[in-house]
């Protein structure tokens, strides 16, 4: 048994956090958030440069071929400084899926400028709050067109193609690709609680689009694609409990109340201990899933939902908590614990939320 | 044990309803209606309305601005204007706490001529005690008071100040003794605001609100007069203040749990009656549970006051329990929309977003009025007797207390 | 508004916790628990001295007609000092289903003789673990006489009398009061978490039993039983509560760690502040209940599941973190802790548990 | 990342299968099968046939009764053994703390003689270090050992002991200077706890068994090479032994989890399969992600182990996050199942009564080898690097720290 990283990978993580540490600071992140830009495409050119887009992309659709674990390392560093840039949407959900489903000619036409940064890409699939995850009651597809309205679509305002979930004739629930650079398509930048990573709502009026992925076969191509993705995003949760337990620490061990380092109080040093304990086992089960996804094991769609799971409550507790260790100025748009706590709840909902995912954890586990 | 209204009270309670009926403002749905400068005056308006229809500060004596009513008229009020959209916070601190100080200590002529203008919002009053450096520990406060003939001069920084961006007065507590423990260097005066030495910078939250301020003292100045109390006995004034705040903060802090009984009694999960769905139905258990629980302890405390008692550390139960209640239903309720549930503004996202503001909000209220661990120190040692830890302050002189903080 | 006991009620309270401070100490239910009997028929005696089997029983059937807040105080005190007779199964739940829905005959018959102390009943209602609060599958009744099993019966070995739900032929289910002393039933002590308050099985062939209430009234007779009982009940319970954390507060106050005393530990404060809060909470909805219960007000049903919903979740919390201060002596059987931390368990199953508890609560909030 | 076995380990692991399919017995249904001194028997006869068979001790030296291999094969033992019923609890704390204890400071003479008898379970030991004045504290110690001559004069009391009463050998942490600070004046030595001083009381614990024991010490005599480590010097070596302790601990805690399965798999609520309820289903969410990551967790440490490192504090999140787990699943069991759920004896009770006697076992669990609190300081202090509080015992000779306490 070896439950580790390999030195490799570690090296890998070590070089993102010192990029991120020293290019990404969380004054990018405000720009965003403040509704400068929807994404800093300066970082979004530097990390294609050092090949992060390319990383879990076949060799020969111009990416680097490494696999998943890697990806999971640099997900860590992304999600630990809330570095604003569509890699969520185009790497672990767009190019997963197409290289999982697409046909050859769409692999060809897509992976190699995802690799390069050039083609930014989005799921769009979600409807209405409240209505089933995979459900697609609003938008149909016939005749080589696509009609009707998605919501909540991340990246979707820059994305340039996206992945659409519809509904056809013959009442067949599928996949589709859509360029979004076309005149029937209308975007719109919906307000959400994280600014600093918008949401869309996106309108096609007979936008042409072709199929992606087997016909009918929507349903269980988002399945395994959260799946998938859920264990990337479990690595971005993990990093930034990590930043919100640290800043945390640090912000109490030098305040003083009452004559005393804040930090030195039983109540406060058992806040961390509490988030400690919520990290450590957030931290066992992404490691677990990111195993199982890296020997396509059968365990993962379990550990997949078992590590999302544990990673949503990770987060929401640290980044509350850290805004409460802080007392009132954790509480001010100037300090930075509340970039996380946002963060937090995007990712917390962004493919299917704690109560899809509980579910899915159970009937998994109960399958077994 | 008896819920019902006496003679008199029916008929101020018939009296009340029947005016709010004709002027007060249907509640609104969302929680964050108009800007906070539209809210404020409409608040404005309705203390107006109010205190000429004589339903301002209903406790206090009638040569005050007041209707030299019991406490139990106040609730009767409460209970019926709680039914309304009318906005009240801006003026609970001001009326609640600021008036009872200038009642104890103000001098008649001030009372006089303060109160009644406090009574009917003609003048907004602000509580000036935390600080940069003094948050949870209020008596760790720096800002001085230095006497010069018949004047103080005043420097130095407050935070989390309610509403002084509206104030034309406040209720100061200022550092007049470094040389003994820090409890026993306290002075509280009123302030008059609209001078050249005070600065209000209000702070941008988290929600993107401002409902609190920083407030700098640059050499203003506070005549001798304007003094609550006597000089250095500054924090049995500031406790006697902070005590009507936990009457207040029992009352008044939000759980969260109406908002939540109202989205599942209307929403679909999944097509099917959130009201059905098991797992909203254990946490409608849960959450009812301590939501009575905390209102029929407001009914206690009430009956106590009532009969002459004084809200004790008790009512930081409420605001302990709600606060973090109304944090954990805004993040389930999220939980149960998928990426809709991030949506701020669209037409999909339940009561007009209110939960999205609610779980933004809700941080700030664990904190403001003392943090959740602060509240359960009180109840641990005011209230079960328990002994305090060791303190690395005690019988200090001021100066000498070990502090890393550097300000913000 | 006037939410408090009456200064009478008060006195009630004070002289019942007098009296059982001295006459009742926890050696007296260590007894039962050891074995040694299964009730105090001495403090038993005495209670029924001071009238409170009376209290609440109207005065032409040889009570005291007082109310039921009268009963709520007491109860409290009963809790406080865990004493160890049939007060819960022949007050709180025979007599007052008695005095409710007995005929003319029934109620002459037995409510003289249980406020006279002279006759203990018990409710027999329970057939199998996991199985429908209400039914009464195994449980038959035809031409006069009934045969069949129940478990888990409070104060079933001692019992005169027992209520005992049961289908007749007809398939409706109804209420029977049975004379225990009869040659075809068997009583046996069942091995239960709290001994210091026995449960029996009783087995019934072909025993004589008349009906009780209503035709096919069992489920609406028991729901308003259990109704009234859970209000008594939580007086108990907090009245157990209140004991687990003053054990607590006495033995952490001079017990000393680290050169402190152990109170004085953040840690310890904050769970003896979170015990503090429960306690009110369970309080206040107890205290809420009882007057519904007392003016019979249409609340009295949600209110009831509250209180019983609060204060099953307080003297669980309570009695478990009181053996957690105590450290080590807090597990042994010497201390008492585990005397409070049992009949939190027993007083949390015996009328319905949490879960049936919790379903009531929510049926009724959503009725309103 | 790699779960699978080298050649070598996977020889070792079908070698372990198929000698367990032959020897050990199937899981018992009821976690009370049987009496305490039956199991107890058990036990050493399990114990004999492992080491007759070459699978006890497997990372001790072949010299002092192991078979000198690395600790990955003992955790492959660990996880094939795990499939069978045979009881372990007994030895864990003599093989698991005092083992290593001897093998860094016993002479060469005592660890070929000792180690073996410990390795067959021909010598039970046990670790007296908690005392009535010193649980959470242990360093508070006040057991005293005074040298005459090349012997030392035991007095004193020791409490919480496993398994004192089966014991032949103990390992003892004694003060034997109280004019220096707490942790300075501590010395650990063997003890033969078969001679006339020394007294064994089991203590009944709430369920009604006794694994812990007091034991009581009066003028028992210890030749000074029973020494283990400087005089003076105990703390230290008493610390590498609580180490030990936490990579047992972290492995052996039981959370309940499996139990729960089972049941929620297994049984009927209101006719309804228990997997099937929506509450239910939430709990198994909850719990598995705890369980799952706790499992995990151990993963972590057994590669770091493997590796050569060292078994750090982070030990203590598996106790601390089964053992109430372990609490709160017994209780939400029982509270599904309404008055029946009362009875430990009954036939109709799921799991032969496991829940009724996991929810009095518990509360134990989540004290023995440090409380709760005291994991949450040991995290926060030694794995986050947290400032202590301040401290009253700091630098105090030990006869003058304040101490309330008078015994048990």
């Amino acid at each position: 048994m070896n439950f580790e990283f390999s030195d490799d990978q570690k090296l890998i993580q070590d070089q993102a956090r010192q990029f991120l540490a020293e290019h990404s600071p969380l004054s990018t992140t405000r720009k965003v958030m403040d509704g400068q830009s929807v994404y800093d495409s300066h970082l979004w050119k530097s990390i294609v440069n050092l090949g992060w887009t390319a990383t879990a992309i076949d060799e020969q659709y111009g990416g680097l071929g490494l696999g998943s674990l890697e990806l999971c390392v640099i997900a860590q560093e992304l999600g630990r400084s809330l570095t604003p840039i569509p890699f969520f949407s185009t790497i672990y959900l767009a190019a997963e899926i197409i290289q999982q489903h697409g046909n050859e000619q769409q692999k060809q036409r897509l992976l190699p400028s995802i690799a390069a940064g050039e083609t930014i890409a989005c799921l769009a699939s979600s409807e209405l709050a409240g209505q089933h995850l995979f459900e697609a009651r609003q938008t149909q597809f016939s005749n080589g067109q696509l009609s009707g309205k998605k919501i909540a679509v991340l990246d979707g305002v820059e994305a340039d193609y996206a992945i659409v979930s519809a509904t056809d004739t013959n009442k067949k629930h599928s996949l589709y690709l859509v360029n979004l650079h076309q005149a029937d398509i209308q975007r719109t930048l919906s307000p959400s609680i994280d600014s600093s990573r918008p949401l869309a709502s996106i309108e096609f009026i007979n936008a042409v689009a072709e199929p992606l992925g087997a016909d009918n076969a929507a349903s269980a191509i988002l399945t395994e694609a959260f799946d998938r993705a859920a264990v990337f995003t479990s690595f971005e949760q993990l990093g930034g409990c990590e930043a919100s337990m640290q800043m945390g620490i640090d912000y109490t061990k030098q305040r003083f109340a009452f004559g005393r380092s804040v930090a030195s109080f039983q109540a406060i040093k058992h806040i961390f201990a509490d988030m400690y304990v919520a990290i450590e086992l957030a931290r066992s089960n992404a490691y677990f899933a990111a195993w199982a996804l890296s020997v396509n094991d059968k365990k993962l769609p379990l550990a997949a939902a078992t590590a999302r799971v544990s990673a949503i409550d990770a987060y929401y507790f640290c980044s509350k908590e850290n805004i409460e260790v802080h007392g009132g100025m954790g509480f001010t748009w100037e300090f930075d614990c509340h970039l996380y706590y946002k963060r937090a709840q995007l990712l917390s909902s962004i493919i299917g939320s704690s109560r899809w995912w509980r579910e899915q954890l159970v009937s998994r586990l109960l399958d077994e | 044990m008896d819920f019902n209204d006496t003679k008199e009270q029916a008929v101020f309670r018939a009296k009340a309803k029947s005016w709010l009926a004709a002027n007060a403002q249907a509640k609104r749905q969302g929680l964050m209606a108009g800007t906070q400068e539209d809210r404020y005056q409409q608040a404005v308006d309705w203390y107006h309305k109010r205190y000429d229809a004589g339903f301002s500060c209903l406790t206090w004596p009638k040569e005050y601005g007041g209707q030299g009513l019991s406490q139990m008229y106040q609730v009767i009020w409460n209970q019926e204007v709680s039914h309304y959209g009318e906005p009240d916070e801006y003026f609970v601190i001001g009326i609640g706490n600021c008036g009872p100080a200038l009642m104890t200590f103000a001098s008649e002529e001030q009372k006089q001529t303060l109160l009644p203008r406090m009574a009917r919002a003609d003048d907004i009053w602000c509580q000036l005690f935390s600080e940069p450096g003094a948050g949870s520990d209020v008596a760790g406060l720096s800002t001085k008071a230095e006497k010069t003939g018949d004047e103080w001069n005043i420097n130095g920084q407050k935070i989390w100040t309610s509403g002084a961006q509206y104030s034309r007065y406040g209720v100061i507590l200022t550092r007049t003794d470094p040389e003994v423990s820090k409890y026993r260097g306290l002075t509280m005066f009123m302030i008059d605001l609209k001078q050249p030495g005070v600065e209000v910078k209000p702070i941008k939250q988290i929600d993107g609100g401002s409902h609190f301020n920083e407030v700098f003292f640059n050499d203003a100045v506070i005549p001798d007069n304007y003094r609550l109390g006597e000089v250095n006995e500054g924090w049995g004034a500031a406790l006697m203040v902070l005590m009507n705040e936990r009457l207040a903060n029992a009352t008044a802090a939000p759980d969260g749990f109406e908002d939540f009984l109202n989205w599942a009694k209307a929403s679909d999960i999944d097509g099917v009656p959130a009201s059905q769905d098991p797992i909203v139905r254990d946490k409608l258990a849960t959450w009812y549970a301590q939501h009575a629980g905390v209102e029929a302890t407001t009914f206690r405390m009430i009956t106590a006051v009532a009969k002459g008692g004084v809200p004790g550390a008790e009512g930081s139960l409420g605001k302990l329990v709600g606060a973090s209640m109304n944090q954990e239903i805004a993040n389930f309720v999220i939980q149960q929309l998928d990426a809709g549930g991030q949506l701020t503004g669209d037409e999909s996202t339940p009561l007009d977003g209110h939960f999205q503001s609610a779980v933004l909000m809700a941080p700030g209220i664990r904190l403001a009025g003392g943090t959740d661990e602060i509240m359960r120190n009180i109840i641990a040692e005011q209230v079960l007797g328990l002994p305090q830890e060791p303190r690395a302050d005690k019988g200090i002189p001021y100066k000498d207390i070990p502090s890393g903080n550097t300000g913000a």
